[in-house]
């Protein structure tokens, strides 16, 4: 078991290279590059499982060259992985095989590159899930952004892909770049690297202003890459367009990531030298209800399917970001089992988008409208995709959903429900109406927009042309996508499974025993599971009828709203517009004024 | 350069001449930065790039990270500025 | 003096950032984004140094000599090497970007907006 | 925004921010205080863990491999990503094919501008092959090395023989070296589980005494795949940048 840790990040860096040695014999032949590849990544994908079955008994230590710590001083670099880590990192492979086995047929490769470039993303991303150095998280961090820039700008034919790409870039690496700065602070203050030694050394002293800051400066790269409002500015533009496979990978678990990271330092370095959890809490609520309400926002009133898709994501990670913020297990556990859930749909959305890009040449809803009832298996899965997005029982979502709104409601904030319901009513509503009018053909299409149809009729050539027919290797993975989406919803262990690794994430005291001591750590079974609470239920059902309520609103209401609904729309169009320009200026002065708002925050609070 | 990086290596003089040498970098690096900066012309710029990851270098050999120094000067000195003069090269091709 | 690097290095942050936003050329932005980088490798090696420590290399000088911390000057290394790949890419970014849009001006890249 | 709303908001946030960041830096050690103990623990044992006098080559290739593993492929990964942003596009290369023969004709140097480039090739090559081998013991290593050695190719195109080198395609030779060092930096630290130890351990023979140029196991060994790897990377990178100015010059008039 010990021996498959490095090997998930070194076999596919090893297969990068290889692929790359072997680019002459292998350009030629496209089946045997992508057989090769798909093999990679399903073996990541199995040594994960395993990684993840025993992590899930308790944490399981790697030292890099063997260099153990000495006397609770940490010399090596760690792979320190919980059943959390673990687990975000088998969806991460799990999403990299459904996207490698989609791309198979949906456009030409360009000799080995893409094939190289997947292989280390992936490996980018493992390695920043299961990394116990918060330099090293910087390293891998860096890592999956490199291949995520290349890969967004995959199609250098078109305008779009390269401001995105420059976009995306520029603002990720000013937001990595100020992470650093807050590695360096906390290297200065401890002497320490391993996170796990961090914690322990800032103990539960008193925090410094270097703790206040070095903690506020590595969240905020990982907040730029998880999207969250006002870092978020990036995403739509990258994550609209690149290759759809790649926005899986993007939507479904690159932005979870960066979240992933704000929980792993948290909870392993700074939790128990901030304490004032009222106001970690508060800051982070904050944050999470402006993404979740930004997102929604930006997300109905689109008419590009992948941005209407970028934007949702962004939705979701204030929503996740919210369950984080409640800083209890349960919260945790929802959002984990919420980025699951979400993941699973959201990839199955993207790959139907991709579907109807690959037949019908456009994502632009306009014109789609009604053009998609020809592929009935895809809108099929596109509806009830769409529905598990708005939290359908017995979805992961809605498991997640619930459990966030339990334990907001324990703790005395129920208006944080309300905050979902609405952010998940106006993201599934726009997903519905889409899945409506597409694939169903049913209201009116929406009036056309000049700007829209000039920025959606670009997307053709990602393949070559419309095609007949839908290959096989195209609709299997997001039907497969889905059907896990409903599985993990019922499957009855999932609950405390999951409850469990989340406290087990927030023990800093057994994890810092374990990395500094090696301290055995056998965890105590699962408790039983929260399960779901009547309320939870009903909500999600409120949201689901909601939802639909709002896509029937935006299908057929220029029948009987026409009037106000063109007037707001032409107020609010130049505002919204100005805010999400598309120039990398303003993301980063917005980027500023966020560090320096959220700064002041804590600054005058954590003293 | 190999000459340089050994002469670096010895242990350093008086702390007092140290300090004012380092002093007077660390100002020439404020300035450099601002430098950069504020330049409009990126061909300038690539040149007073170089100039200042020269600067940063000696920083770097007066600090005692000569490993570091060397490749700031590799990197940020020769490379970079190369990368950048090409690719204006070829931006300047359809503007102006 | 003592806190004077650590001045230079808020410094450079904000020159590199205001580099950044005021630029109306995609090069100069990179090159802006270089400058903000360095700030780190300020940082990380100011964090290190020690009044009375000598390079960390024992090729000459006796065992047990105190040196300056060697852990951020590989930290620095790694930093420029990710400075390096970053900007190479920005820069094909870059020319592939004035080719399409027929400008390097932030600004005038408008194809996604709303 | 406008550019002037814009510079005005940033000056807010931009006081913002240092002020906040200042508060942090503020709270650190004295300049040239530094307390450990990391660095001086590694100073303490790394000359007898790993025969290394150079203590940074230590650091970097064994206590810190792993970090020094991302990044190789961070520079692998971006000359990837350089080699698929700057393809040859459909229909660009009928489009220009006016410019290629100008752009040939403007390269074309006297063979004193080349020999005189090629006065610098030889030793700037030895001197990167000397900080390539030499990271155990010299402020050096393969990155500097690599970086130095790539710089001696550049050297040659910029002699005015980057024609004969694209009529000789070495680019294939450079893609698969770039990568050679690359997988061969993975490969070494599998050689490690082989031999029953820890990814990344040291499991060939350390070598005596301690600072030989062939001590170090392997050390040496990373830091020369190293080398190979960022050299090759940043031939590869300068060389798609350069096929775009002088070969597909559009809109030169």
């Amino acid at each position: 078991m010990q021996t498959l840790l490095p090997l998930v990040v070194a076999v596919p860096l090893a297969m990068a290279a290889g692929v790359s040695v072997a680019n002459p014999l292998l350009k030629e032949r496209r089946v045997v590059l992508d057989a090769v590849a798909v093999l990679t990544v399903a073996v990541v994908f199995v040594m994960l499982v395993v990684i993840m079955s025993a992590a899930a008994g308790g944490e399981r230590i790697y030292w890099f060259a063997g260099i153990h710590p000495r006397h609770g001083v940490v010399l090596g670099i760690d792979f320190a992985v919980d059943g959390l880590s673990a687990g975000l990192a088998c969806l991460t492979s799990l999403l990299v095989l459904a996207s490698m086995i989609f791309s198979w047929r949906y456009f030409e490769s360009v000799s080995t590159w893409f094939h190289a470039l997947m292989l280390v993303f992936l490996a980018g991303m493992v390695g920043f899930c299961l990394t116990g150095d918060v330099f090293d998280l910087f390293v891998w961090f860096e890592v999956m952004g490199v291949a995520a820039y290349a890969l967004t700008a995959y199609r250098p034919e078109e305008r779009g892909p390269l401001q995105g790409a420059l976009n995306f870039a520029i603002t990720n690496s000013v937001g990595a770049y100020l992470s650093l700065s807050g590695v360096g602070l906390i290297y200065a203050q401890t002497g320490a690297l391993n996170m796990a030694q961090i914690g322990a050394s800032l103990g539960r002293h008193r925090p410094s202003s270097v703790v206040v800051v070095a903690f506020l400066l590595i969240c905020v790269g990982l907040l730029t890459k998880a999207s969250v409002a006002p870092f978020h500015f990036w995403l739509a533009d990258a994550h609209a367009v690149a290759p759809t496979p790649v926005c899986v990978l993007f939507s479904g678990v690159m932005v979870e990531l960066g979240l992933y990271g704000v929980v792993r330092v948290y909870w392993s370095m700074f939790g128990p030298a901030l304490g004032h959890r009222p106001t970690i809490t508060a800051a982070f609520l904050a944050l999470g209800t402006l993404t979740a309400l930004v997102g929604a926002l930006y997300c109905f009133r689109q008419r590009h399917l992948k941005r209407l898709l970028a934007f949702s994501t962004v939705s979701h990670a204030g929503l996740f970001l919210i369950g984080v913020a409640l800083l209890t297990p349960l919260g945790l556990a929802g959002a984990a089992v919420y980025v699951l859930g979400h993941a699973l749909v959201k990839a199955a959305l993207f790959l139907c988008v991709g579907i109807v890009l690959h037949r019908l040449g456009s994502v632009d809803e306009t014109r789609l409208h009604g053009r998609g009832r020809a592929l009935r298996v895809v809108g099929v899965i596109f509806a009830v995709a769409s529905l598990g997005l708005a939290d359908l029982p017995p979805f992961g979502t809605f498991l997640g959903a619930g459990w966030i709104a339990d334990s907001a409601s324990a703790h005395g904030l129920p208006w944080v429900t309300a905050v979902a319901m609405i952010a998940t009513v106006v993201v599934g509503g726009a997903a519905l109406r889409v899945a409506g009018g597409v694939f169903f053909g049913l209201g009116d299409p929406p009036p056309e927009d000049a700007r829209m149809r000039e920025e959606a009729s670009e997307e053709t050539s990602e393949t070559e042309g419309a095609k007949a027919r839908t290959p096989v290797t195209m609709i299997v993975p997001p039907l497969v996508l889905l059907a896990v989406a409903v599985v993990v919803g019922v499957v009855p262990h999932l609950g405390s499974v999951v409850e469990h690794a989340s406290s087990q994430l927030q023990d800093t005291d057994r994890y810092d025993a374990a990395v500094l001591r090696g301290a055995s750590t056998i965890v105590p079974g699962p408790a039983p599971s929260p399960g779901v609470s009547a309320l939870s239920l009903s909500s999600s059902l409120a949201t689901v009828a909601g939802s639909l309520l709002l896509a029937w609103i935006g299908l057929y209401g220029r029948r009987f709203l026409r009037v106000d609904a063109d007037r707001i729309r032409a107020r609010v169009t130049p505002l919204l517009d100005a805010l999400q320009s598309g120039v990398v200026n303003d993301y980063v002065t917005w980027l500023v004024v966020g560090v320096a708002c959220l700064g002041g925050a804590l600054a005058f609070t954590i003293r | 350069m190999i000459l340089l990086v050994h002469t670096a290596v010895r242990p350093p003089g008086p702390t007092w001449a140290v300090n004012a040498l380092q002093v007077t970098l660390l100002v020439l690096v404020a300035a450099g930065a601002a430098a950069v900066v504020t330049m409009r012309d990126p061909v300038r710029q690539a040149v007073i790039l170089s100039l200042y990851g020269v600067v940063l270098a000696v920083l770097f050999f007066s600090v005692q990270a000569p490993d570091v120094a060397l490749s700031e000067i590799t990197v940020g000195t020769v490379a970079l500025p190369l990368l950048i003069l090409l690719t204006l090269a070829k931006v300047r091709g359809g503007q102006d | 003096m003592s806190v004077l690097p650590f001045i230079v290095v808020a410094w450079i942050v904000g020159a590199g950032l205001y580099g950044i936003i005021t630029s109306r050329h995609l090069v100069h932005q990179i090159i802006s984004l270089i400058v903000l980088q360095s700030s780190t490798y300020v940082l990380l090696l100011a964090v290190g140094f020690h009044v009375n420590g000598v390079a960390p290399y024992f090729s000459d000088i006796p065992r047990g000599t105190r040196t300056v911390d060697p852990v951020v000057q590989a930290l620095a290394l790694t930093d420029v090497v990710v400075e390096a790949a970053v900007t190479a890419l920005l820069l094909a970014f870059a020319i592939q970007a004035h080719k399409r849009f027929g400008s390097v001006d932030p600004e005038e890249l408008r194809q996604l907006r709303g | 925004m406008t550019p002037l709303v814009r510079r005005r908001v940033f000056t807010v946030g931009i006081a913002g921010l240092l002020a906040f960041y200042g508060w942090g830096l503020s709270g650190l050690p004295a300049f040239g205080d530094y307390r450990g103990p990391y660095g001086f623990l590694v100073d303490a044992l790394a000359i007898h863990q790993t025969h290394a006098t150079g203590i940074v080559s230590a650091v970097n290739f064994f206590y810190r491999g792993f970090d020094t593993l991302g990044e190789e492929f961070i520079l692998f990964i971006a000359a990837t990503g350089v080699a698929t942003v700057l393809r040859e596009l459909r229909g660009e290369h009928d489009r220009e094919e006016n410019d290629l023969a100008e752009g040939r004709a403007a390269t074309l140097t006297s063979d004193a501008v080349r020999m005189s480039a090629l006065v610098f090739v030889g030793p700037v090559l030895v001197m990167g092959w000397f900080l390539t081998t030499h990271a155990q013991t010299d402020p050096s290593g393969g990155f500097q090395g690599g970086v130095v050695m790539a710089t001696a190719v550049i050297l040659v195109y910029l002699g005015g023989q980057f024609l004969v080198f694209e009529r000789l395609s070495p680019i294939d030779v450079a893609d698969a070296a770039e990568a050679v060092g690359a997988g061969g930096f993975v490969l070494v630290g599998l050689g490690a589980l082989m031999a029953g130890a820890a990814y990344l351990a040291d499991f060939l023979p350390l070598g005596s005494p301690a600072g030989a140029v062939d001590a170090s196991g392997t050390i040496a060994l990373i830091s020369f795949f190293v080398g190979v790897e960022v050299a090759m990377a940043f031939v590869l990178i300068a060389n798609e940048l350069l096929e775009q100015t002088i070969v597909v010059r559009k809109g030169s008039r």
